[in-house]
C-alpha cells in the first residue's frame, strides 16, 4: 500500500503500486476489454491542456530498433470538454484516477487543477513538465497547483534532469515524483523521408530511467514512482528492489502486450514496501557505474 | 476486442513481394469484418515493436487468409499473437449498389474482403489502381470485379463519369500521405458533385497503431466534430467528417 | 574538408568528416586489418586517465534490445604509459590521432595535456566530461588544458546536458564539440543477476543525440562533431545534413559491422560542407518536435 | 583477420538444446586453429546486437561444424557475415602429452577441436565435466578421450592426483564467473603443486567480445605486468600471468 500526501486532506493510497503512464493508456475505459483495471493502483489518464490541441501534422509514429517514437502533439479536447466527456467513466472507475496535466504555463495549470479539485471522481494530479524546465519552473507549476487545489500533485520530470530536479520538486511541495517521462529524440521516417521529432518508448529506455530513479530515491523522502521501458515483471521489480521506487508506470510495452500491467500489477501486488519512500536497497550506491 | 493466439498452418508466395499466410484460428468466419484488422505480435521479441496490422483476405477451409510482405519471417508451426477485431467495418451506405474503390501507391489488401463481400451479393464493383497498387496480382480477385488503370492521383476523376453513377467511393493511400491525399480526393468530388451527400466518400486510415484501442492518441484525425480515433472509429472514415 | 582552432598554432584540418568516437577504436592500429584509417578524418583513441585505471569488476558488457551496456571501468595504464606504448603507431598513423584525456581534474588534465603537447604525432586532444559536469567545471578543464598545450581542444559533452552546456564550452574556448558521449544507465545482468551500470549503445540512440546536436548547433559557432548510434550511411547524412554537424564519429555499430565507417567515409567523403559550422539546414526549427 | 561471407548448409538438433550448424565458408580447415574463435552476424539486422562467438568443432567434407544453441535462428541458406579468426591459439606447453580439460557450469564447446586435436595425435585427454557441462552429449567426442563427472567447483582437485600427472591444465568456467573461478583453481593448484610452472595451467575467457580486435576494451583481464586482451590475447590465458 502505497500513501501519497498522507497529511494532505485528500491523501491518496495506492493498493497496487502499478498503474499505466499518462499518454499510453487513454482517458479511463479504452483498455477495459483486455486489462483488469481493479487491480491496477491507479489509472494516469492522457495528457490534458487548458486550451485545445489538435493532433500534430505529418507523421506521428516511427518505428526504431527496439523501439518506437511517438509524436501525437499531445492532441485533446482541453481541460472543460475532457471533464464533460469523461466525468462519467472516471465516476465508474474501479482504480483511482489521476489527471495528467501539461504545465503549459501557471495560469493554465492553475485552471485545469481548479476545475480537476471540484470532481469527487478524481484521486490526483500528475503534473507534466517540459523537456527544458527549470528549478523556477516547477516553483512556479506547484505554486500555481497548489493554490488551486488540494488533490494530490504528483510531478513527472524529464528524464534527463530527473535527478538534478527532484529535490527541488519535492521542496517545492510536489507529493511524489514520477521519474521520468520518455525521452525526446528525432528520427526520420522512412516511409516519408521526413524528419520527426517525438518521444521515445522501448525497453532500452529502462537502462536509462532506471539510473535516473535510483539517482533521485537517495535524494528525496516522497514516494518515486518510476516509469520508463517497463517490459517484464522483473524491469519492474527493479525500479522497487533495487533503484527504490515506491511504485512503477506500465507505458509502451502495453501496447505491444496488454498483458503486460496485469502481469506486473500481479507480481507487485503482494509486495508491501519494507523502506520508507526513497530509501535504497543494498544493491545501490551513489557513485554507481559512474566510473565507467 | 480480445487478445488471442493463432498458428501458421502454410505460407505462400503469390508474388515476389507478397506472402499469402493461412492461420488457424479462433475468430469464426463473418466475426472480422470488411474493414476490421488485427494486430498481430509475429514473436515473443521486442523488435519489430509494434504489431502488425492484418487486414484479412477471407476465410477458407476454416482458416484465415492474411496477405503481407513476402519476407520470410513466418513460418508454418509459427504461433502469432493477436488482439482483435479491432476497429469498425467499412460504414456502407443503405442501398449502394455500385461501389468505386481506389487505391493510390499502396497494396489493395485491405480492400479485398469488401470486394469479395459486394461482389458476392451481386453488387458492382469497379477498382481503379494506381502506381504500386497496380502490382497487386488481378488473378487474386474474383472475377466479377471491374479492374481499370490510372496514371496519377484523382487527375482523372473528372475525366469519367464514375461519380456520378458510384453509390459510394472508398480510397486508400498510404499512410503517411493518406491524409493529403484524401483531402484532394475530396475537393474533386465536391467540384464534381458539391454538395456529396454524407457517407458518400470514405478514406480507409492504414495509419500505424500503436495501441488500436483508442488509448495513445497516435492515429487521432482533425475532425469536424472533434478529433477521430482512426484505430477505434475507423479504418474507414467518412471524408465530409474530417477536418482537412 | 574541416578545419578545427583554424586561427590557431596547430590548426587540425581533417580531409573527411568521418571519425570513431573514443572508446571503440582502440589507440590506432587494432581495427587496421578491418578499415583503411587513411581515409578518416582522424582518429580518436580511447580514453586515458593520468593515473592508470584497472578493468571493472563484474560483468561489463550485457545485451539490451537492439543494444549493447559497456562497462568497462575506463582502464588504461596512465598516459605516460599510453604514449610510450603507442608513440610509434601515432608516428605512423595514416589519419591525424586525436587523445581522448579524460576530464578527472584540471591538475590530471593539465598534466596529461603537457605530455601531449610534446607529442609531434598527436594533431589534438578530446576532453571527456563527466555526465554531471557544471559550467565551472567545463570553464576549470579548459583553463588547463589552455595552459598546457597549443594542440586543438574538442570538449565532449554528456547527451542529458549537451544542448545546455554547448555555448558554456565554446566560450570556454573549446574548438570543437563532440555531441553526444553515450549515455549511462544501469540494467540487469541475466547471467549473474547483478545490476550493472554503464555506457548504452545501440541504434536509438541516435535519435536522443541527433536532437542534441540539432539544439547544439544553433547555439555555437564551432564545428560540432555528432556522436551517437550511427548505425548506416544515412544515419551519418542526418547529422549532418539535418542536425548542422560538421562532422561525426561512428561508435558501436563499427564492433558488429567493421565495414560501416569505411561506408560512412565514403558517402560523406565528396562532402564539401555548404554551410557555416553550425548554421543549420532549412529542416529544423528551434522547436522543433518539442510540443509532442 | 578478416571479414567474410558463409553460407549455413544443415542444421540438425543433436540435443534439446544443442545445434549442430554445418558452414561452407572460405577459411580452410587448419585455419582456425583450436582455440581460436569467429564473430559471427547472424542477420542484418540490429537486435541481437553483438556478434555472437563461434568456435569451430572441426571441418569434415569441406564444411565447418559449429555448435550452438538449438533455438531455430539458422535456416539452411541463410548467410552469415564472419570476422576471423580472432585470438590465439591454446598455447600449449611443448612436450606436452597429458591434458586435464575442466569444464564448470558451462559447455564444452570451446574445448573439442583441442580435444579432438590432442586424441588424434596420441596425447591423453581427461575431461572433467561439472554441472551444466555433463550436458554435453558424450557420444560427439572421441572414444580415446577419457570423461569423469564432477560434483562441484575444483573440490575433488586434491582428492585425485590429476594435479602431479597432467602436463597441463585447461579450464573453461561460464564467462561471469570466469575470473572467480580461475582464481580459486589457480590458488588450489599452487596448495597442490607449488610452484606451479608458468603455462602449467590455462584458463579460457568466453567472455562477451563487442569489437574483437582489442578496440573496446571490454575484455580485458587483470595481468601481472599490465592488462591483457582476452579477446586478441585469449581466451586461453596463463593462470600464472593473471592478477586476480
Ligand atoms: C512508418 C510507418 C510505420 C508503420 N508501422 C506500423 C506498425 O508498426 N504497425 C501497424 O499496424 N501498422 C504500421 N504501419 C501501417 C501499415 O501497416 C502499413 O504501412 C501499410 O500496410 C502500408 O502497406 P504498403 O502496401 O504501402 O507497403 P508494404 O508494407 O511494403 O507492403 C508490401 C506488401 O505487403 C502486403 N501488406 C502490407 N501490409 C499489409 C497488411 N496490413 N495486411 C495485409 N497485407 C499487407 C501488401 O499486400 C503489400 O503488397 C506503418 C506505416 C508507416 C508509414
Ligand atoms: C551477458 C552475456 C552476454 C554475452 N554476449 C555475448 C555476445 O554478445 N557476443 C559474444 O560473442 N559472446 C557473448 N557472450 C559470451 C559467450 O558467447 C557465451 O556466453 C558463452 O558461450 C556461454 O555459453 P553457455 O554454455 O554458458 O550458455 P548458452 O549460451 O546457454 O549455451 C547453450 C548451448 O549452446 C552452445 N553454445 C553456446 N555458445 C557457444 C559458442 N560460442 N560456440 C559454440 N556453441 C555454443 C553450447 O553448446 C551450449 O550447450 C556473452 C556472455 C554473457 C554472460
Ligand atoms: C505548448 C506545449 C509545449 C510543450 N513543450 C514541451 C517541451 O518543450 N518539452 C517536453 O518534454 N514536453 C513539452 N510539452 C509536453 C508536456 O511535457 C507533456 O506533459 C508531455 O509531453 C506528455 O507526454 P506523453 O503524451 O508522451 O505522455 C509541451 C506541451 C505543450 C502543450
Ligand atoms: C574518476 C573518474 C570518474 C568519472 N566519473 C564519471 C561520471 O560521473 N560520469 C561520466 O559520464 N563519466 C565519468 N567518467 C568517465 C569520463 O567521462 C570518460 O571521458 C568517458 O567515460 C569515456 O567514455 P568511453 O570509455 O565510453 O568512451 C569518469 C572517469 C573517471 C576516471
Ligand atoms: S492507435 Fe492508439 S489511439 Fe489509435
Ligand atoms: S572485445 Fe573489444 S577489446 Fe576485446
Amino acid at each position: 500500500m502505497i500513501e501519497i500526501a498522507p497529511g494532505g486532506k485528500r491523501p491518496l493510497t495506492l493498493h497496487n503500486p502499478t498503474m499505466p503512464a499518462a499518454g499510453t493508456f487513454g482517458f479511463g475505459g479504452e483498455y477495459g476489454a483486455l486489462v483488469p483495471i481493479d487491480r491496477l493502483g491507479a489509472v494516469v489518464t492522457n495528457p490534458v491542456t487548458w486550451t485545445p490541441r489538435k493532433p500534430a501534422k505529418g507523421p506521428r509514429v516511427v518505428p526504431v530498433t527496439g523501439g518506437v517514437l511517438v509524436h501525437t502533439g499531445l492532441a485533446n479536447p482541453g481541460m472543460r470538454a475532457v471533464i464533460r466527456q469523461y466525468r462519467a467513466i472516471w465516476a465508474a472507475s474501479p482504480a483511482p484516477v489521476i489527471v495528467h496535466v501539461v504545465a503549459t504555463g501557471p495560469e493554465d495549470v492553475y485552471r485545469c487543477c481548479e476545475a480537476l479539485d471540484r470532481e469527487e471522481a478524481i484521486s490526483g494530479v500528475e503534473l507534466g513538465l517540459h523537456d527544458q524546465a527549470t528549478a523556477r519552473d516547477i516553483a512556479d507549476t506547484l505554486a500555481a497547483a497548489q493554490s488551486a487545489t488540494q488533490l494530490p500533485l504528483i510531478v513527472r520530470l524529464p528524464l534527463f534532469s530527473a535527478a538534478d530536479l527532484a529535490g527541488t520538486a519535492e521542496q517545492a511541495g510536489a507529493h511524489a515524483l514520477t521519474i521520468a517521462a520518455p525521452p525526446r529524440g528525432t528520427v526520420r521516417d522512412p516511409a516519408s523521408g521526413e524528419l520527426v521529432g517525438g518521444r521515445l518508448y522501448g525497453p532500452w529506455i529502462k537502462a536509462l530511467a532506471l539510473r535516473a530513479v535510483g539517482q533521485a530515491a537517495v535524494r528525496v523522502k516522497v514516494p518515486v514512482i518510476g516509469s520508463g521501458g517497463i517490459h517484464s515483471r522483473q524491469d519492474a521489480r527493479d525500479y522497487i528492489d533495487a533503484a527504490g521506487a515506491a511504485a512503477v508506470q506500465v507505458d509502451a510495452g502495453m501496447w505491444v502486450q496488454p498483458d503486460l500491467i496485469k502481469a506486473v500489477a500481479n507480481e507487485l501486488g503482494g509486495l508491501d514496501r519494507t523502506r520508507m519512500a526513497g530509501s535504497l536497497s543494498d544493491e545501490w550506491t551513489s557513485e554507481f557505474g559512474q566510473d565507467e | 476486442m480480445r487478445q488471442t493466439h493463432a498458428s501458421i498452418e502454410r505460407v505462400t508466395r503469390i508474388t515476389a513481394d507478397l506472402a499469402r499466410v493461412e492461420v488457424a484460428t479462433d475468430f469464426a468466419p463473418g466475426s472480422i469484418r470488411p474493414g476490421q484488422y488485427l494486430l498481430v505480435r509475429l514473436r515473443p521479441a521486442w523488435e519489430p515493436y509494434l504489431r502488425e496490422r492484418w487486414t484479412p483476405v477471407r476465410f477458407a477451409g476454416g482458416l484465415m487468409l492474411i496477405d503481407r510482405p513476402g519476407d520470410d519471417v513466418l513460418m508454418p508451426g509459427d504461433t502469432v499473437d493477436i488482439l482483435g477485431p479491432c476497429g469498425k467495418p467499412f460504414p456502407l451506405r443503405p442501398g449502394a449498389e455500385r461501389f468505386l474503390l481506389i487505391v493510390q501507391n499502396t497494396s489493395l489488401t485491405p480492400l479485398i474482403a469488401l470486394i469479395e463481400e459486394t461482389t458476392g451479393a451481386g453488387k458492382s464493383a469497379t477498382v481503379v489502381l494506381e502506381g504500386e497498387a497496380q502490382r497487386y496480382p488481378p488473378g487474386e480477385l474474383p472475377r466479377e470485379v471491374e479492374i481499370l488503370h490510372a496514371p496519377q492521383a484523382w487527375g482523372w476523376l473528372d475525366q469519367v463519369d464514375a461519380i456520378k453513377w458510384a453509390d459510394q467511393i472508398i480510397a486508400l493511400a498510404p499512410p503517411h500521405r493518406a491524409l493529403e491525399r484524401y483531402a484532394q480526393l475530396w475537393s474533386t468530388i465536391n467540384q464534381l458533385r458539391a454538395p456529396a451527400p454524407a457517407g458518400f466518400a470514405l478514406g480507409y486510415f492504414n495509419l500505424p497503431a500503436p495501441c488500436g484501442v483508442g488509448a495513445c492518441g497516435a492515429c487521432l484525425v482533425p475532425g469536424k466534430h472533434g478529433d477521430i480515433c482512426a484505430c477505434t472509429d475507423g479504418p474507414a472514415l467518412d471524408l465530409a467528417e474530417i477536418s482537412f
